[in-house]
């Protein structure tokens, strides 16, 4: 009744479902939040919309961008959101027709060629980075920023490579477009993908609200976990869940094409939040190797510890 | 004279007048956007263009049926027609506010036509991360994009009207004893308004070009955030349904703009 | 209320234009000016209408304008200068605006105006509907509707073609007629300056200065197109013009 | 005439002309802009403005500097000038030539104008998708999105140019039997000139806007690219000095076509 | 080589303009055409030079122009149509290069011309930096660059002031005295039309109508400035069309 009203940011992926099912079934008014949720064409505007203020909790990949924000004292990673996990499907290195047909059979193939990303700084950007370096192979990196120009070139075989999430990348594989030769997991096992994160003032000041935040959003993950992967609910448990997603994601296709998507798109979501500090390290470390961020910023600047049960492996 | 002896030098002077001038053929106008569209239906069906290249215009039409049924379409309509209005409104409210203002003062004019001009050639998609911390994620933001969008051209084609306008009329006022508040009322403001108009064409299809970028600050609904999700996608049907309702839009606002010209600017020869 | 220009000079840019013009303009006179192609003769009239202040000299009025005159002096434009975007009422209406008179009163005023100069039913056409002619006239109306001490008259009738010029001419002679008015008309036509001056006053080309003052006694109303006496002072003018005019006609203009 | 009665009641003709016409003060426009760095400068200094809002002007500055010491100044202007040059040659070029086209032929005119009308109000960055298809992800598809910005205005200059040129030189050319390619050669393309220039300045103001939108695509170094890196990183510094470059490149530009408008137009009053 | 006018009648989008023309220009001989603004004179000289097809009626050259005509029927324009873009040399050039001739071959006659109209010093001068006067000078002189053999010359000193007019005036007689030419010449103005017409054709308000011709025997070269028999002519003129003239100008103009 007395609930506090806050914003949470969302993007309409699959890997936000954590925040869906905590609005939809109830756990943030339980933790005594009144949450509107907020939605987004993209993860950086909403990194920015944290930093003013706009929108109290977010979960979002780290980027450069997120990085350069911590670091003018504006956001704060408070847990984790999404996790690679060797034997759970999870993203996948995809390769172009062009390239496939012409022996990019596997990431070991890449070297010389072209493997798109958003922007630098971005976390394909980054998986790229690290593929790379694993097979000893050099890639270029280009630059497209949307998401559907990525798509475009891919199907034109102007790019030979990418790294994207299951639900775009099993489809593009079925229509022939495209081939998935790798699992991003083989080369960045335990890579946290995305993180919750809040403003740095919520961070330090509202404590009490940003542990209700996440024992509301905790609740979901856990929920979409159970439900979705380990199928405690079977079919029907399944589809109910796919629902209450539908809602958000695809929404504006029918629930039966919608459907497939949504579960291809399943990953293991954080439980409890928890963050793997590790892979958080990495990536600071990373893109500073780069020069995409200050080489002075800290762990300490980017990440708060102190709300979820840190993973360091 | 004797027609007979006449009739073998006398020549009908020939003609060598005419053309250069336009003739209205509305019909070809029409023509030409079927046949281009049968063109495509044609070359979509039959494969000759692929898919990723052109959307099957039936399909298209399909998507828009769809959207008109379902009731989306108002729903990506309002808010868009929304930010366009009140975006462009307060732009160029401001813009003919700070043209006429220019356009009457030298030491206004001298400080910010050089800032205008600077200003001018930013793209606004440059400033959208600022835009949102300036301005927020909400309306406030979409608002502000587009108003700033359409103030830069604005106050350009203000100022210039302004200038534009007869200085014998001005003077005419003066040795008539009229009032400085008069002349801006009277002569200046009407002078400037065919200017001003013309000028308020070029900043609403801007306006209309903005209308995407802003729908990127975070809007779920609009035409521009449809464009944006259908791209995402690659969904090629569902943008060009977008695209040609911006088209659609640009055109008719253009007329709407016409038909103001012609009813407030009928004193013109 | 006459007036007295005393040694006026001028300049544009160090470029002198006008050299100490001392004049009179008595009252209920017209006083043609004319001379050569940009010896001053606009420039003039601005500086006796105060649109322009004099390097040296000075204006003066001498003696009071009539009570009920709300624009002592007044101009009349070689372009007309009407408001496109009014009708012929609303045109003059908009000089009586200023004054903080009741609109009845405006009304009336409008009204007598249009009705002096025949253009009453002409009163809602808007300028683009009129030909060159009822423009002029419509300025003129404007013009009288201020009840001006002086009318101060740049070629009024040089954008007319000459049949209208001749029309108007005489609708000129014949309002003066009724109601003598004080103009001072510049004209480059010396067959109007004969028709319309009591007094000719002829400049030299630039700087401008007077060469000569004509004074004509006939009265106005007499003055008929293609009279005799008229025509041996108009070439009389004329010979003394000449040789300026074509000084003037061929000199490179400077953009 | 005794001077000693006529005092009384002499009184000079008060002046009431002047004003309306404006003056040049160069240096207010320089004051106003060292006026705004330094309040940007004062303000972020002393965390009046927050480092989100606004970034050092100094620290803007420095960027620069470093951009330039390091060569990566050039490396970002090299591509972007190429394609600007490139992008707005060719849309200009088919622009002028399109609108020429529409301004002499009642056909062409009825068939290509509603379908200019119809693409103006589209926002090239819908497109994008579309154009990594057609023209591919490298220097093509950039070439093309600023050529396709560039055409419509161009366009649309031209034919306004061609409809103003004086008819009546027009009818004293065929007077004169002037061929009909003499009289577009010698009357109506020098005729539309002025239009088609000042329509120029316009295409170039958006030939600069769409480079951003063009750098999305693929492109790694260029201003353009670099303001959208800077954006994704949230590194304002970086991303002002890439807004400022752009504003320069806009001014410099303004300022080329006026030269050559001054060159090209001197038989103008 | 003469043209005849026959039972020409014309209008547009059914608004009749001119009724049943008949008239004979002789060679040699100046015809002037004056009547009230609209009645079809610019109308009228369109359909002679062929930049306009009569509705009805037909406009004949008799016999041949002569061998180096290069421009039979040839304008004089009100607005003078100087391309701005163009010297003085440039303007008349324009109109000789689509003949095939040589460089040297216009190079000549432009010399040639220029010095006729005393324009010499002017060649490299742009239109911007000529009088009116001047620039219709070179109209002048292009049109005798081709060699017509009949001018049609549109109210060519209307747009100039009145003394301008007169020294242009003088220039054309000058010009005629040297070497006759064939020209129709259209004017508002009486003035012009008693100096320069060998006759003069009247005609009425709109639809046009030839009301009377009136022949002048006078040699141009004896008629002056202010002359009493021309006066009287001119007059009677006046006479004729000054009803008309005041019912023309109080039309309103459609637009
Ligand atoms: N505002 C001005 N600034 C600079 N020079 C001017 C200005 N007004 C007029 N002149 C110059 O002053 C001279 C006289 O101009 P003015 O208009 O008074 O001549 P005018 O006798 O009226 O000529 P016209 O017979 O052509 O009307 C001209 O050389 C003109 O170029
Ligand atoms: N191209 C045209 N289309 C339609 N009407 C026209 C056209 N040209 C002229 N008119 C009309 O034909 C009539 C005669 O025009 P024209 O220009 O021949 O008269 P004019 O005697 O030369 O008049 P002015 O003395 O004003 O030059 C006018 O009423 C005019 O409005
Ligand atoms: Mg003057
Ligand atoms: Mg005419």
């Amino acid at each position: 009744s007395q609930n506090r009203k806050i914003t949470v940011g969302a993007l309409r992926f699959t890997s936000h479902s954590g925040s869906f099912i905590a609005f939809e079934r109830g756990y943030f008014s339980d933790a005594g939040l009144d949450v509107e949720l907020k939605f987004f064409q993209a993860a950086q505007p909403m990194a920015v919309a944290i930093a003013s203020g706009s929108i109290d909790y977010a979960v979002t990949a780290v980027s450069g961008g997120l990085i350069s924000l911590a670091q003018k004292g504006a956001v704060k990673v408070i847990g984790g959101a999404l996790t690679e996990e060797p034997g759970i499907d999870g993203q996948k290195i995809i390769a172009s027709d062009v390239a496939f047909k012409a022996g990019v059979t596997s990431p070991k193939m890449l070297d010389g060629k072209v493997f798109g990303m958003s922007t630098a700084g971005s976390s394909f950007h980054y998986m790229g980075s690290k593929i790379a370096s694993a097979e000893g192979v050099s890639l270029k990196f280009k630059p497209l920023q949307k998401v559907g120009a990525i798509i475009g070139a891919l199907k034109s075989g102007q790019i030979d490579a990418w790294s994207i999430v299951p639900h775009i990348a099993k489809p593009l594989a079925r229509s022939g477009a495209a081939h998935i030769i790798g699992n991003v997991s083989d080369y960045l096992p335990n890579y946290q993908i995305t993180t919750v994160f809040t403003s740095a003032r919520n961070a330090a000041e509202e404590k009490a609200m940003t542990r209700n935040f996440l024992s509301g959003f905790s609740k979901g993950v856990a929920d979409y976990n159970a439900t979705m992967i380990e199928r405690t609910g079977g079919e029907d448990g399944v589809s109910e869940m796919v629902r209450l997603i539908h809602k958000y994601v695809y929404a504006n296709r029918p629930l039966e094409k919608a459907a497939p998507s949504i579960i291809n798109g399943t990953m293991r979501l954080n439980e409890g939040a928890a963050l793997n500090v590790t892979s958080i390290q990495d990536q600071l470390k990373w893109f500073q190797s780069e020069a995409l961020v200050d080489a002075d910023i800290t762990m300490d600047t980017l990440v708060d510890s102190s709300y979820v049960k840190t993973i360091h492996a | 004279m004797s027609d007979v002896e006449e009739t073998e030098i006398a020549r009908q002077v020939a003609f060598r007048g005419g053309g250069f001038a336009p003739k209205p053929y509305r019909w070809i106008g029409l023509a030409v956007f079927v046949m281009l569209i049968s063109l495509a239906e044609l070359g979509t069906q039959n494969g000759f263009i692929s898919p990723l290249t052109l959307p099957k215009p039936s399909d298209v039409f399909l998507k828009f049926r769809e959207l008109y049924e379902t009731g989306l379409l108002r729903k990506h309509l309002e808010p868009s027609l929304t930010r366009l209005a009140v975006g462009g409104a307060l732009g160029a409210t401001i813009g003919i506010a700070v043209g006429v203002l220019i356009g009457l003062f030298s030491y206004i004019r001298a400080g910010l036509v050089p800032l205008v001009a600077a200003i001018f050639p930013i793209p606004k998609i440059a400033l959208l991360p600022l835009f949102v911390i300036w301005f927020g994620i909400d309306e406030a933001s979409k608002y502000a994009l587009i108003a700033f969008g359409t103030f830069t051209p604005t106050v350009v084609a203000t100022y210039g009207a302004v200038d534009n306008v007869d200085r014998n009329l001005i003077r005419m006022a003066q040795s008539f004893g009229l009032s400085w508040k008069s002349i801006v009322r009277k002569i200046i403001l009407p002078g400037a308004m065919p200017g001003i108009l013309s000028g308020l064409r070029i900043s609403l299809a801007i306006a209309i070009i903005l209308l995407v970028a802003a729908e990127m600050l975070g809007a779920e609904y609009g035409i521009g955030a449809y464009i944006l999700e259908a791209g995402s996608l690659y969904d090629l049907d569902r943008l060009f349904a977008g695209v040609v309702m911006l088209s659609l839009l640009g055109v008719l606002l253009s007329a709407v703009i016409g038909g103001i010209e012609r009813y407030v600017l009928r004193w013109r020869t | 209320m006459d007036i007295r220009l005393s040694g006026i000079s001028h300049s544009y840019d160090g470029f002198e234009v006008l050299r100490d013009i001392t004049l009179d303009i008595p009252s209920g006179k017209i006083v043609c000016i004319v001379g050569p192609t940009g010896c001053g003769k606009s420039t003039l009239l601005r500086l006796i209408g105060g649109l322009e202040r004099p390097a040296k000299g000075s204006v003066l009025q001498l003696g009071l304008p009539a009570e009920d005159c709300l624009n002592p002096l007044t101009y009349v434009f070689q372009d007309f200068a009407l408001l496109p975007w009014r009708s012929v009422a609303g045109n003059i209406s908009l000089v009586l605006e200023d004054h903080g008179m009741k609109k009845s009163a405006i009304t009336e005023i409008v009204n007598n105006v249009l009705a002096r100069t025949k253009l009453t039913e002409f009163a809602r056409a808007l300028p683009k509907q009129l030909s060159g002619g009822m423009k002029q006239r419509v300025a003129i109306a404007r013009a009288l509707a201020v009840k001006p001490a002086v009318m101060l008259m740049d070629e009024p009738l040089s954008a007319l073609d000459s049949q209208t010029r001749e029309l108007l001419m005489s609708d000129l002679v014949k309002l003066w007629t009724q109601q003598p008015f004080t103009a001072v008309y510049v004209t480059h036509n010396l067959d109007e300056a004969v028709r319309m001056g009591h007094s000719i006053v002829v400049l030299s080309r630039c700087p401008g200065k007077i060469r000569e003052i004509i004074h004509l006694e006939k009265p106005l109303a007499e003055r008929s197109y293609g009279d005799g006496e008229l025509q041996f002072r108009q070439k009389y003018l004329w010979n003394l013009m000449r040789d300026e005019a074509l000084a003037a006609d061929a000199e490179l203009v400077n953009v």
